[in-house]
Formats: C-alpha cells, sequence, structure tokens
C-alpha cells in the first residue's frame, strides 16, 4: 500500500442544505459525513467537488473561513457536473478536496482600507466569503462598499443576505443595480460599469472585482478613469483545472497557474501576464 | 470451473417492431430460452451502432446477437437493409481481428416467429457457452 | 526521384499568383535536414522561390487542409495535388466539405514518395544532407566521409508501393504526363491476414493494436475524418476515450475509426504514413475497401464526385452477414 | 569505475534482474527500439533511442488513481494505490535523464505527487552515454552532455566493453553487487572525445536559447510567426506523448458498472478540449494552444524552475511529427539567431 499523502483523493461531504438562490444558481451547503467542516480555508481559496463517474470541477468557497460549522458553494448550471448537482437532494454524498489557491489578501494589504467589492451575477459567490470575513472583523477594515448586479432581481444571488444583513451593517453601503427595469424594483438599473461610474467612487478604496470578463473589462475602464491604480484592484480568475496544484498543466495564464499562483491576482500583476484568460 | 456451470452473458439488440414482439410471443408461448439472454429493445435494427456491440462486450458480453424484421418487412422501410451492411462489414472487420464470429449473430425474426426467437437464442447461446468466456474483447477493468 | 522537377512547380505558382488567378498556394516548405518538409501556405513570391521544395519526402496529401484554409483564406487557393490526393480531394467535395470554386487544383505526377524511417534503416542515424540523382538517393551522414547511395524504389513508402493510381481524378489543370490507374497488390497483405488462423490473426492485432499511444494523428491527418466534434472526444457520446486504457480501448477506436471512414477511405494512407509507432493502420481500412468491393461490387470512393458511399446504400439482394464467411477458412 | 565485457552483459543483466524488474531498449518487430521487460533472449537494442520515451515508467499514460463505490446517496471511497516494485530502467539516454529532472520539478514539489514519487523511489535509472547521435539531436543546446548521461549509474560503450560508474548511494549499491572488475578511465576518455566530436558536427548543435528563458514572455508571446509555425499543426498529440518531458495529465472516470474506477492519463495541450470548460475555452485557436506548448517549455518552465529549459533535446518530436514542425523550427525562426 502506498501510504503517501496525496491531495488528489478528496474526502466525502455531504450536502445538507440546497437553496436556490436564482433561477439557476444554488447553493450547496456540505459538511463531513460526521458533521464537521471538511478544512479550514482562507476567503477566495477554492474547492474540487466531484460526483464520481460524473466528473470533478473547481468552485470558490462562498462561505466565510468564519462560519466554522460547513461550507457553502454557489453554483451556476452550466455544465456536466454541475447540471448533476442542481438535481441533488439534501443527503447526497459527493467528494471534496482542497482548498487550493491564494486567497485575498484580507489579514494584509486590505487592513485598515476602505473596501469595494464589485460583483456581477454568479461574480458574488467569490465575494461573499471575503465580504462576510470583512463583516466579522469589522474594526479591521474601513468602509465598505458593495456594487453588485445581475441580469434581473431573481437573478440577484443572496439576496435576502444582502438586504437583511449587508445593508442594515453599519458602515457598508449596498449598491444594486439590474440591467433591464422590472416590476417591483425601484433600485437602479444599468450595467454595473455605468453604475460604478455614475457612483463615482473615491480613489482611497482597494477595489475587489468579480464577474462575467466583459464586467471586469468595462469597470476597470471606468475605476481607471476615476483614478483608481491597477495595485488598488483585485480580481479572481477561473480558468479550467483537473489537479488544482499546479501539475496538469492547464490553468496556467503564461507562467502562473491559476490554481496555484492565483485565483486572486491584482491587476498589476495580471498586467505582467499574457492576455489568455 | 466445470463448462455446463458457465453462464454465458448474451445481448440481444431486438427492433422494436418485429423481433421484441417475437420475444414477447416466444415468452407468451413459454417457449424456453437461456435467462442469460439479455434483450434490448431499440426502435429498428438500424438503431445499433457499431459502438453498441463493442460497448456490449466491453461491459462483459460473450455473444452480441442483433435481431430486425425480415429485409423487406422493415416497419421504417429499408432500415434494416443497412444494417445488414454495417453488420456484415462490422462481423468480417471483427473476425479479421481474431474474435472469435460466432459470437455475434444477425437474425430476422418477425413478431410470429415466437419459436424462431426461442431456438435462435437457445442455438447461439449453445455456440457461446462452447466458445467460453469472451476474452479477445473485454475490459478487465468492467471485471472488478 | 520525381520527373517533375522542383522549378516546374515553382514557376506555375509563382505565375498564377502573379495573374491574379489565385491568392495563396497550398504547397510544401523546406525543413531542416531536407526530409521533413512541412506542408505550408505560401502568399509571396520570394517565399516561395526560397522555401517550396518538391522532392521525394513531400509526402502530405493537402486535401484535407482544404476543409480548413478555404474557409480562412480569402481568396483561391492553389493546391498540388498528387494522384492520390485528387481521390481524398473528391471524397471531401462529394461531402461538401469545401468550396470546389475557391480552389485551383494543380495535379502533379508523382513516382512514389521515400519513407525516411526505411532510408534511415540503411544510412543510420546523423544525416546532413540528401541529394537525388537519377533513381537514386544520396546521403549524407555525419558518420561517412562519401554519400550513401540508396536505391529509391527500395525505400519507397508502403502505399507507394502498393499504388493504386497515378491516374489524377480531379484537377483544373495537368502538370507532366497523365497516368494510370494500376492494378496493385494492395490487398495482398489482408488475404495474407485472412488466411492466418483467428488465434495468429488475434496476436497480430494485439501486438500491433497495443503500440497504441492514442496520440491522434491517424485522426486528424485523414481526409475522411473531418467531424467537428470526434466521438471520442465528446463525453456526452458515451463512448469518449481518451487513453488507451486497455486493450479493448486500443481497440475500440481503431474499429470504429476504420468503420466510420469505411466506404469513404480513399486508401490515401496517411494514417499510417504518421503514425509515430508504426501501427499498419491502412490493413484495417482496406480490408474494409476490400470486404466492400466483395459484398457490393467494386467501389473506389473519391473516384468520382457525388458518387454514393456504400454505407449509405443497399440493394435488396445484398449478402447476409451470416454468409460473409461461406468459402473461407477460419 | 569499473569495466565488464560487452559479452557478458547478458549475466550482468540477469545479475541485476535477481532483485529488480529490470526493462531496456530492444527492437521489436518493426526495428523501433521500446523499452521490454528484460528476460533470457531479449536483446539490448542498438538504437541511438527509444521511440517512447522512459517517463511511462514513472508517469505511465493511464493509471488509476483511486475508486469510488456509490450506493443511493453515499459514496465510498477507496485509495487503490499500491507500493511500486523495485525497477532498473537500463540504457537510458542523456536527455532523457534531465527529463526525470524536469519531471521531478513538477510532481515532488509541494504537494507531492504520490503516485510519481512511489516509483520514483523504486526506479533505479542507469543510463548509458550516447556514441552515434543523430541530426535530430540537439541536447548541446541545454547543456546538456551525451557523452556522461548521470543517473544513478553511467555506462560507457566502447566496441568491446562496458564501463560502469555510479553517482548516487543507489547506483553504489547496485554496481556493488554485479562484482565488476575495477578500471581506470581512459578508454571511457577517449570514447568520449570520439563522440564529443561528433557531437559538435550535428547540423543542430549551434541551436542558441539566447531568445529565451523565463523574462521573455512579452518578447514572445505576440510574435506573428506563430500564426505561421502553426498553420499545417493537425491538433494531434504526438509531440506531447512522444516527449519525455511533457507532463500534463488529465483526470476522467470511468464507470465499470461496479464502481467509478478515476484515473489519470496524458493530455496533451495541442487537443482543442485541453482548456474547454462549461463557460468557455480561453485558447480557441491552434495558434493558441501551439504557441502554448513551445512557451511552455522555453518560457514558462524557466520562469518557475530557475531558468532550466522545459526540454531536453531528445529529438522525438523532430522526427515524428506528422507534419514535421517542432521545437527546433520554432526556435530558429523566434530565436532570432538565423
Amino acid at each position: 500500500m502506498n501510504t503517501r499523502p496525496e491531495t488528489l483523493i478528496p474526502v466525502i461531504g455531504v450536502i445538507t442544505d440546497v437553496r436556490l438562490d436564482t433561477p439557476d444558481i444554488k447553493t450547496f451547503r456540505v459538511v463531513t459525513p460526521d458533521g464537521k467542516k471538511a478544512f479550514d480555508h482562507r476567503p477566495g481559496q477554492c474547492a474540487m467537488l466531484s460526483i464520481p463517474g460524473v466528473g470533478e470541477a473547481m468552485f470558490s468557497i462562498t462561505s466565510s473561513p468564519t462560519n466554522t460549522e460547513y461550507m457553502e458553494f454557489s453554483i451556476k448550471k452550466c455544465g456536466c457536473v454541475t447540471e448533476w448537482l442542481h438535481q441533488a437532494e439534501v443527503g447526497q454524498q459527493i467528494t471534496i478536496r482542497g482548498p487550493y489557491g491564494n486567497p485575498f489578501p484580507v489579514d494584509d494589504e486590505f487592513v485598515g482600507k476602505n473596501l469595494l467589492f464589485i460583483a456581477g451575477g454568479v461574480g458574488l459567490a467569490p465575494l461573499r466569503s471575503v465580504i462576510n470575513y470583512c463583516r466579522h472583523y469589522r474594526s479591521k477594515y474601513g468602509t465598505i462598499d458593495i456594487v453588485y448586479g445581475s441580469r434581473s432581481k431573481e437573478d440577484l444571488l443572496q439576496y435576502r443576505e444582502i438586504i437583511e444583513e449587508w445593508a442594515t451593517d453599519e458602515g457598508i453601503n449596498v449598491h444594486l443595480t439590474i440591467d433591464r427595469e422590472q416590476e417591483n424594483w425601484d433600485g437602479h438599473v444599468g450595467f454595473v460599469p455605468n453604475y460604478v461610474k455614475e457612483l463615482g467612487f473615491d480613489t482611497n478604496k482597494t477595489a475587489v472585482l468579480c464577474g462575467p470578463p466583459i464586467m471586469i473589462k468595462f469597470t476597470l475602464e471606468g475605476l481607471r478613469s476615476l483614478g483608481f491604480e491597477k495595485t488598488q484592484m483585485y480580481t479572481t480568475l477561473e480558468l479550467k483545472m483537473k489537479c488544482g496544484v499546479g501539475k496538469c498543466g492547464r490553468c496556467n495564464v503564461g507562467s502562473k497557474y491559476v490554481c496555484k499562483d492565483g485565483p486572486v491576482f491584482r491587476f498589476d500583476e495580471l498586467d505582467e501576464l499574457p492576455d489568455e484568460y | 470451473m466445470q463448462v455446463n456451470e458457465y453462464k454465458p452473458l448474451i445481448v440481444a439488440f431486438c427492433c422494436n417492431w418485429c423481433s421484441y414482439a417475437g420475444a414477447d410471443l416466444a415468452g407468451n408461448n413459454r417457449l424456453n430460452y437461456p435467462a442469460d439472454v439479455k434483450i434490448i429493445r431499440v426502435p429498428c435494427s438500424c438503431r445499433v451502432n457499431p459502438t453498441f456491440i463493442l460497448r456490449a462486450f466491453q461491459k462483459g458480453a460473450d455473444g452480441v446477437i442483433l435481431c430486425g424484421c425480415h429485409p423487406g418487412d422493415c416497419h421504417y422501410t429499408s432500415g434494416n437493409y443497412y444494417t445488414r451492411r454495417r453488420m456484415s462489414l462490422l462481423f468480417s472487420m471483427l473476425d479479421y481481428l481474431g474474435i472469435e464470429r460466432e459470437r455475434t449473430r444477425v437474425e430476422w425474426v418477425s413478431a410470429a416467429e415466437g419459436a424462431k426467437f426461442a431456438a435462435t437464442m437457445n442455438d447461439f447461446a449453445e455456440k457461446v457457452v462452447a466458445l467460453g468466456k469472451n476474452k479477445r474483447l473485454e475490459d478487465l477493468r468492467c471485471k472488478k | 526521384m520525381q520527373k517533375i522537377t522542383r522549378d516546374v512547380l515553382v514557376s506555375k505558382a509563382i505565375s498564377l499568383l502573379e495573374d491574379g488567378n489565385v491568392s495563396h498556394v497550398l504547397g510544401w516548405r523546406k525543413g531542416e535536414f531536407d526530409y521533413d518538409i512541412t506542408p505550408s501556405v505560401f502568399s509571396e513570391k520570394e517565399d516561395i522561390e526560397n522555401n517550396f521544395v518538391w522532392n521525394d519526402f513531400c509526402g502530405a496529401n493537402f486535401s484535407k487542409y482544404l476543409v480548413q484554409k478555404t474557409r480562412k483564406l480569402e481568396g483561391k487557393i492553389l493546391v498540388f495535388l498528387k494522384p492520390c490526393d485528387t481521390y481524398s480531394f473528391n471524397q471531401l467535395l462529394t461531402e461538401h466539405r469545401f468550396d470546389r470554386d475557391n480552389v485551383y487544383a494543380v495535379g502533379i505526377p508523382c513516382e512514389g514518395m521515400a519513407d525516411i524511417s526505411k532510408v534511415k534503416k540503411i544510412c543510420g542515424e546523423g544525416i546532413s544532407s540528401i541529394d537525388f540523382d537519377g533513381d537514386n538517393i544520396l546521403v549524407n551522414t555525419v558518420y561517412e566521409d562519401a554519400p550513401i547511395v540508396i536505391d529509391a524504389k527500395s525505400v519507397l513508402s508502403e502505399r507507394c508501393i502498393n499504388c493504386k493510381s497515378k491516374k489524377h481524378v480531379a484537377f483544373d489543370e495537368l502538370i507532366g504526363e497523365e497516368g494510370e490507374i494500376i492494378e496493385s497488390g494492395r490487398f495482398d497483405e489482408v488475404e495474407k491476414l485472412e488466411k492466418m488462423t483467428p488465434d495468429e490473426r488475434f496476436e497480430f492485432w494485439q501486438s500491433e493494436l497495443s503500440k497504441c499511444i492514442r496520440c491522434n494523428a491517424c485522426r486528424d491527418v485523414c481526409p475522411a475524418c473531418t467531424c467537428e466534434k470526434c466521438v471520442f472526444d465528446n463525453p456526452k457520446s458515451g463512448v469518449e476515450n481518451k487513453a488507451p486504457a486497455n486493450s479493448f480501448e486500443e481497440k475500440m477506436f481503431h474499429i470504429i475509426r476504420a468503420f466510420h471512414v469505411a466506404g469513404r477511405c480513399t486508401d490515401c494512407g496517411e494514417c499510417s504514413r504518421v503514425c509515430p509507432q508504426d501501427i499498419p493502420l491502412h490493413l484495417l481500412n482496406r480490408k474494409f475497401i476490400k470486404d466492400i468491393d466483395n459484398f457490393y461490387g467494386e467501389y473506389q470512393a473519391g473516384a468520382e464526385v457525388g458518387s454514393r458511399a456504400p454505407l449509405v446504400d443497399y440493394t435488396t439482394e445484398d449478402v447476409e452477414p451470416s454468409d460473409i464467411f461461406e468459402g473461407r477458412n477460419g | 569505475m569499473f569495466k565488464s565485457s560487452l559479452n557478458s552483459i547478458n549475466e550482468i543483466f540477469a545479475k541485476i534482474a535477481e532483485n529488480a524488474t529490470l526493462y531496456l531498449p530492444s527492437d521489436n518487430k518493426d526495428g523501433n527500439a521500446v523499452y521490454t521487460k528484460w528476460e533470457n533472449g531479449v536483446v539490448w537494442s542498438n538504437s541511438l533511442n527509444t521511440v517512447k520515451s522512459p517517463k511511462d515508467f514513472f508517469f505511465p499514460q493511464v493509471e488509476d488513481m483511486m475508486a469510488f463505490k456509490t450506493e443511493g446517496k453515499n459514496i465510498e471511497i477507496n485509495d487503490i494505490r499500491e507500493e511500486s516494485e523495485d525497477f532498473v530502467v537500463f540504457g537510458v539516454r542523456a536527455c532523457d535523464v534531465r527529463s526525470f529532472d524536469i519531471l521531478d520539478r513538477v510532481f515532488l514539489v509541494d504537494p507531492c505527487d504520490s503516485y510519481y514519487a512511489n516509483r520514483r523511489e523504486h526506479g533505479i535509472i542507469i543510463s548509458v552515454a550516447c556514441t552515434k547521435p543523430s541530426e535530430t539531436c540537439f541536447c548541446k543546446t541545454f547543456d546538456i552532455d551525451a557523452t556522461n548521461p548521470g543517473g544513478d549509474i553511467t555506462v560507457w560503450k566502447t566496441e568491446d566493453s562496458l564501463y560502469w560508474s555510479a553517482n548516487t548511494d543507489r547506483g553504489r549499491e547496485l554496481l556493488s553487487k554485479l562484482n565488476l572488475e575495477e578500471c581506470g578511465d581512459e578508454a571511457v576518455n577517449e570514447q568520449k572525445a570520439k563522440t564529443e566530436a561528433i557531437l559538435n558536427k550535428l547540423p543542430l548543435a549551434n541551436l542558441n536559447t539566447d531568445g529565451f528563458g523565463g523574462d521573455k514572455t512579452d518578447a514572445l508571446f505576440d510574435r506573428p510567426e506563430w500564426k505561421t509555425l502553426s498553420e499545417s499543426c493537425l491538433g494531434c498529440g504526438t509531440c506531447t506523448f512522444v516527449c519525455p518531458t511533457c507532463q500534463c495529465y488529465d483526470i476522467k472516470d470511468f464507470n465499470t458498472g461496479n464502481q467509478v474506477i478515476r484515473y489519470r492519463c496524458w493530455d496533451s495541450c495541442m487537443y482543442s478540449d485541453f482548456t474547454k470548460m462549461a463557460h468557455g475555452n480561453n485558447r480557441l485557436s491552434q495558434v493558441e494552444r501551439f504557441r502554448q506548448r513551445f512557451m511552455h517549455k522555453l518560457v514558462y518552465y524557466p520562469a518557475n524552475n530557475d531558468g532550466i529549459f522545459g526540454c531536453a533535446g531528445c529529438g522525438r518530436c523532430v522526427s515524428k511529427c506528422p507534419i514535421s514542425m517542432n521545437i527546433v523550427k520554432v526556435m530558429k525562426t523566434l530565436g532570432g539567431n538565423d
């Protein structure tokens, strides 16, 4: 028997709760069979979930590390593994391994800074972990602004948590927007990049972006026009991954592996990499 | 292991309109044929892609038989004519690769031929038993 | 040694290019060692003059490139076709894989291509240059002072020894003399295998196919394999098969691939040429061709545009699968 | 340094095979050298090198990693890893010895790949110095000395003798069991000089790497030449699968009907689905995939590994590419030393 430790061999996770967040996004709560959290993680890190016979895929951990009881994953239905997961019921076992990747610098660069989170669609999933972490250690950070946009009101992820918890916290400003006008929505309507420009943030903030590539591109331009430096903006990338530990060779952008050296990158770091993500 | 203890696994692809009904009739008439024959119903014999046949062997079949309507009687007019050509070529190729030719067969069985169905299966099973386990087109992983 | 010289092709290409008849030329680009020739698109006169080659190592069949290049490149493409390539050309046209109007085909005679691995078996490693002199190939190596003289006939590649046709079945223009369809011995090997016992055949194929590393070169070079997504690459096909995990999967891939091109394979021999493991893949395709000829009458894929492939056709009198082995041992 | 006569090679093989499985290059019926398990009657090939590289011994093309049994909603994970048997690989050339260093830097860094580490710990490499390099060889480009290949034990071959020298403790232990006669290194030096002379005459002897290295991403990534270089690439995996240093793999599940086996197999960056995921593909065209392979070997790998190139110059891709496009042509086109 080969008894060397092996990161590619997962442990069992049990889905203890499934929440339908939006028409195509569900949030899954996962613990080990004995009811514990499978492993500790840092905000922004990812885990490999798999269903034997279906496949394995990388997901960002949406719950905050400060939650010591379970992990949550907000997963959009878009491929084989995710479609299968969306049909899973409570009690279903899956496999889980991780944590992978580098976290957001919540305990160094972020400390003492005003934070601006900008997310689009399911891009809120990785940021929720950071936002809740920062809320937990509220005194370590300055003001927190959250700009979040989606196609429609129904497509806003974690809507209740945003409205009932985040928006009611002191020092946290939540700015929601949806793409098109719709009934019973009296908030802002318009795309995230434009909204960010309209809001016209001060540059005394560290920005964290996550969302579809096109949103990132234009939001980045918007923030730059507001005077933000690339060194004060972060994002998290996603590419196809198989091993999660920088060996299978497919998630590289230039010489950096997203699974090992990312997924969190500062924009000035991304500038040094070839445009292939 | 003694030969008579050996139970082959036989996959029979039967077309919905003739052969499957033929198998039904065999059952209704209480005609005996080996329980090792596993029937897979297909809309037409020409639905059976060569990969199905190979897949059956991979997953542990010792013999694969394909049954369809008699030529000229296809529910879809010409499906079984195509089957005839495909299977002739495929079986010839399998033989060429050294796979025993008695492991594969095509038989035309109509809905009225319950007796023929049973007789065919008995005969086919006998031939497969004589050959023994499928060793040449097996996937060892599937035996674990 | 090819009878048509490189210069004839170069001047043809340049004149067509300069007249504006074509805007690109699909030809063979010079490599590092006189034998490692790369298929390439030329569009500049100087490039053609300096880098176009035509010799006994220009084996690549350009027909399949037309599928992709006619979609991507503006203007007409000049393609040089050896007789065997014209069959693939027609077959692709039959399957509507590219637009004939975008191509200007120039047929060139071929005296057979050399197999570099056969050359190396004679002269050894360390080739520094290769020259051609009449029917001989002169190989200079770093180990010998004098060139090693090799009879070009003795190093012909397998598909050229068994050349089925020196006749071009498609072209807009022909350079040199037209050849004839040849009575080849291309089914001799197949017959030899058929005469073996099943055990021997199994042994033979088991040892050949177990060499497969599933690099997919045979599939990717095959002019008949033009599916946008191969079943073996598609997880949803249920037969996805990426690696030669065991002897079953090796056989599965090659049987199904041969079956998929049965009736469409023109026997151009590219699969065997590119196989890094020297698996005689043409013997699978030729078995299908031979069987088709026997069972359903002679049929040469690509001989004419628009012909109906045997597997999408039938007659009510076709041979029964139970009768195919009649009169054969085994 | 120890000496043995070439005639007694089979006795030495037998001795090695007493304690471990011995593999060595032997000609198959096509006349190509392949690593073959040694037993009486297996003849050591005279070929320069094998078609497939010896990376298979440590990183096989297909390997089962774990198994799952599912029942209802429950999953059982079975660790099916087994301790490798001891084995010896004889006849490894200098380029392939380097390839193990290159692979080690991927698989043995934290988190260590236990499958690879296991085989690595159980395998002893006996290298053989080259005497007749080929025109496709360019190991010298990467500072590999074909006359002094390394590994656990190095062997030099002359007309009638073999000379043995151990480089590691494992090698010394094995060598001591072979009871060979001690000797000086004059004959070896003579042979080295002869080979050295030929190496300098090889057509690719002067290939240089100045244009490549960890800091050359910007200089190379957007070069227009990539398009012409890759224009006829078939997108097959030949170069990656014969390559001794290509290490990309895929992880797949196979449902046997009784259980699910999770296995890994070699993958190729040349394949169109290599980076394809549910939401898209970041390398859509063959130009990008082609560029990835060479950038990885010549830029990205050195960037992460102290400047060591991810190519060993074995020349396998040079001789096996169906369209004869290879790393040498890429280096000559982009390296600016024409």
